[in-house]
């Protein structure tokens, strides 16, 4: 590991601090991003209010917009997020961007992601009974044709499956060039998964590896809770706690921690 | 002009215009605008076995789904947009309570051009989405072919025309000409898609209102079977420049849908008793729905239409 | 925020984003808002080779194929709205004066078509249209294909994406977002099937005065690679809100545009010897834009994005 | 004949007007109708202002209008036309309409007719020579996908032809189910020319036939001025003359003869 690992740190933020802020840290100045709902959408908020000043958000509802929604947003389509935005219109508004290939960045939850970064948000299981579980929303959309797709998920064994129950949003497939050969465009795909315990990324033949471990968690740990058999980074790096900079913007949206508790 | 006002009670227009067994279109717009008091009446008239179609569905489905009203749901995504999942929908897909419903999953893109497609009249839209996922093999309506214009694959996604779309607006006319503004969702193409559209509208103006600005009228009139307006129809969503979203009832709604038996008391309480909005609003509460209200109020720039 | 004017000068927006060969879209709003004042400047800094692309042009593609700019044409329909035919397209195709230009003929849906497909990012819409046609016959573009969810036979329009559109509207801000009323022809699809995207308003206007509308936001800022602030510049097209259609310009452009050497004169008379659109309306004369101007205003009315 | 002609008529009304009010009788109320320019937008004008108010217009800028625009238009596009408005949208949105089946008529003017309704506005030839026209516009389409298309144009030798130089707009073909067998929509097609001799309609077969003479026209005269061994009607009628209501309408609303000169 890069860094050394400091296991009873006491933390002055929440894990889901955390993810927000390596979330926010996925996007870059002046990118188009699918923002979506809940944790990413905090995300985004902040990566504008930090080091993103200029990146562009897009909603599939029909709502482009540049400049932060001045409240917290429980949904998409709240009245904050209407008004003042740069543009309001159809859905087929943004998705057309987004096949268009103009989007840098979508961010995606899931109830399992595998091996390959495919996702399923369409059929759950415990204890061996399936249960029904809403179904992509625009995640399928996003994962085929976002250049970069970002996972926010809880690491747990049964939810990093060897293979996704369901795969409602493509990943890698299998690996090694799957994605080009379904027809899915070219530089695209899953690019990091964020969980409660790191960040995983994929390798060129698509399997997913650990980048990043959370500060305080143990690589043995994240490999228990892993349902196959996770490569680690040969330069395993800690995922860098928040700045004080992205945790006071994320305060500043979201003061009674709704999204972050 | 002979033309005759297309305004009905909401009872008379779910009575005439959406029949047990339709393919129904509702929450075109999203979380915004849901036509939830249109629901409600058809749970009251006990519709059967009819499609729900929409791109996502915050938690009208699933009151409709827990009322029995639905056999088929043609979505991307059912449940409670800011709470969670959708407990009527699972008991249904789950354990056939209290019936059995069938899910044809799409993704959002693909409801928006499924629409579209019936929209433009073609049999179908070709789209790079859903490729390589579980959604296309799964849902006979999309289907991969190799494009007529390049080396490439793509999926049809059939066309749908739902027999009724409901859309719940801002504001029309009473030939059904309708403004509506915000996020919109699918709502263009669901509405010129059906066969039939039913306007809920906040308010009812005068013709010269929504001709002041035509390029806000997104339905014109005569594509509409009937006009009902029914203020706070869309409560607890959101209708931009009228109310605002009712972030506990939903989170109320989930705890309250969780067991059947609580569900079962919900809809008592909120639907079945209830004979219409006004008295919904009633026991809503003055209090809550003044603090929904709008705060402060924000015009659009004129657009000069002049000559 | 750190964002930059986009704001340029004509004579800048058109040396730096529209290199000869280039394929262009003006026209998008078919009689309306035509981008006159940009086309002529092409022909002062002596573009050639472009393609032009559009469903009809009103004597704006005359003008320029008269001026030698144009090696293609791909459109609809080339001529004078209220007038009749384009001389200079006809000199053209028919003896190549003053060069040879080729015509890809579509109909007006098929280039909606492609620019739709070329809006939405798949290779092709479609189409019934053109079926049994010589349109469909002729033009490369278009292939005759079997629909892959129905026994029927369809056309592929194949998409378009052209390297510039230019778009003459009502107001924009600094950065390029605009709004648009009135008839909207392919302005939408043409935008954002285009690589980049040149606005010119008649007015710049305040960002709040765009972003309180935003349903009228046609164009986001974000595609625009220029935006020029240039009243008038679409006369002798209208634009709403702002003045009315020359009529009589256009007829006598018809006039004058039936002899070579009479084109010539005006071309120099109105084009060439003109630096800028202030120049032109000073040739026009205060008494002709006085009487385009609009009589009587017509305000939309407000829509309330409060909360 | 089912009446007589009366050749020495002296015509208080133009030809021009004879014509528009024959366009203005092929559109019922409560019509969609794809409007188009010149004759046809004045007949459509008539049509609303007589016998069929309820007609909805559409013009393929973007525009539908169920009040009739308060000046005469030079384009569609002129400030009248979108002031008050039903609804100012894109081409798409008119053309969905086309497509969907839902326009009852639509008008078109040509430079050439043949036996079978087919259209040519692209290419003209005088005197062996071709030459350029301006092109289909939205006439292809419309004669594509309407239900009815109806066409205005001089009666002349070489404009009614055997058999149209380029197809710009399909009629019916080669007649006898063409349409079908091309998988353009069942119950489209042409369903009358209006030229300034007389009406042609068209059989079963699909091909054109003598329906009516204008008033003032003998049928030799028609017969010689085609470019094809035209078939008449058993039952031909004379057209009906400008009403004093029709005639009124398109007086009041081109008061100079603009068009109807």
């Amino acid at each position: 590991m890069a860094t050394e690992t400091q296991t009873e740190t006491t933390h002055d933020y929440s894990l889901s601090e955390l993810m927000v802020a390596a979330a926010a840290r996925e996007i870059a100045d002046k990118e188009l991003v699918f923002v979506g709902m809940r944790l990413p959408m905090l995300a985004f908020l902040v990566a504008k209010r930090t080091h993103a000043p200029d990146a562009i958000g897009l909603y599939e509802n029909g709502v482009i917009r540049e400049t932060p929604a001045p409240e917290l947003l429980y949904t998409m389509a709240d009245p904050p997020n209407l008004r003042g935005a740069t543009l309001c219109g159809q859905m087929l508004d943004i998705m057309a961007l987004l096949q268009q290939g103009r989007v840098h960045v979508g961010f995606l939850g899931a109830a399992e992601v595998d091996r390959f970064g495919n996702l399923n948000s369409t059929w759950g299981h415990r204890e061996g009974q399936l249960f029904r579980l809403p179904g992509s929303g625009g995640a399928c959309d996003i994962a085929c044709l976002a250049r970069r797709t970002v996972v926010l998920m809880a690491h747990e064994k049964n939810r990093l499956r060897e293979r996704a129950g369901h795969i409602t949003s493509p990943g890698h497939g299998r690996g090694n060039g799957w994605r080009v050969a379904q027809g899915l465009p070219a530089n695209s795909g899953p690019s990091a998964v964020i969980t409660t315990l790191g960040v995983l990324r994929f390798g060129s033949d698509g399997e997913a590896f650990l980048a990043s471990v959370h500060p305080g968690v143990r690589v043995e740990e994240v490999l228990t809770n892993t349902g196959w058999t996770l490569s680690v980074a040969d330069e395993l790096l800690e995922t860098a706690a928040p700045s004080t900079g992205e945790l006071a913007a994320m305060r500043a949206l979201d003061p009674n921690h709704f999204w972050t508790r | 002009m002979t033309k005759t006002s297309k305004v009905l009670s909401m009872q008379e227009a779910i009575s005439r215009h959406v029949p047990s067994g339709a393919m129904v279109l509702m929450g075109a717009q999203m979380e915004q605008m849901i036509p939830f008091s249109a629901g409600h009446e058809m749970i009251r008239q006990g519709r059967r076995d009819l499609t729900l179609v929409g791109p996502i569905s915050d938690i009208l489905f699933d009151q409709m789904i827990g009322a029995g009203c639905v056999s088929r749901v043609m979505a991307a995504w059912v449940g409670n947009v800011s709470a969670g999942v959708a407990y009527c929908l699972r008991r249904a897909v789950e354990q056939n309570v209290p019936r059995r419903v069938d899910l044809v999953d799409y993704s959002n893109f693909t409801v928006a051009l499924a629409l579209h497609a019936g929209a433009l009249g073609v049999p179908f839209m070709p789209t790079y989405a859903t490729l390589g996922s579980d959604i296309l093999a799964k849902n006979g309506n999309l289907r991969e072919f190799s494009s007529p214009v390049s080396e490439e694959k793509l999926v049809a996604v059939r066309a749908l025309r739902p027999d009724v779309t409901i859309l719940h607006v801002q504001r029309a006319d009473e030939f059904g000409n309708a403004h509506i503004w915000g996020n919109l969702g699918v709502a263009v193409d669901g509405a010129r898609a059906a066969r039939k559209v039913i306007i809920i509208a906040e308010e009812i103006v005068a013709p010269d209102v929504i001709a002041s600005d035509p390029n806000r009228t997104l339905v014109p009139g005569f594509l509409v079977a009937a006009v009902v307006q029914d203020p706070w129809g869309a409560h607890p969503s959101p209708v931009q420049g009228y109310y605002g979203r009712d972030h506990a009832f939903f989170t109320q709604y989930h705890e309250q849908s969780r067991k059947l038996e609580d569900f079962e008391h919900w809809l008592e309480r909120w639907v079945v008793r209830i004979p219409d909005r006004p008295e919904y609003m009633n026991q809503l509460g003055a209090c809550r729905s003044e603090a929904l209200g709008v705060r402060e109020h924000a015009y659009s720039a004129p657009a000069d239409f002049g000559y």
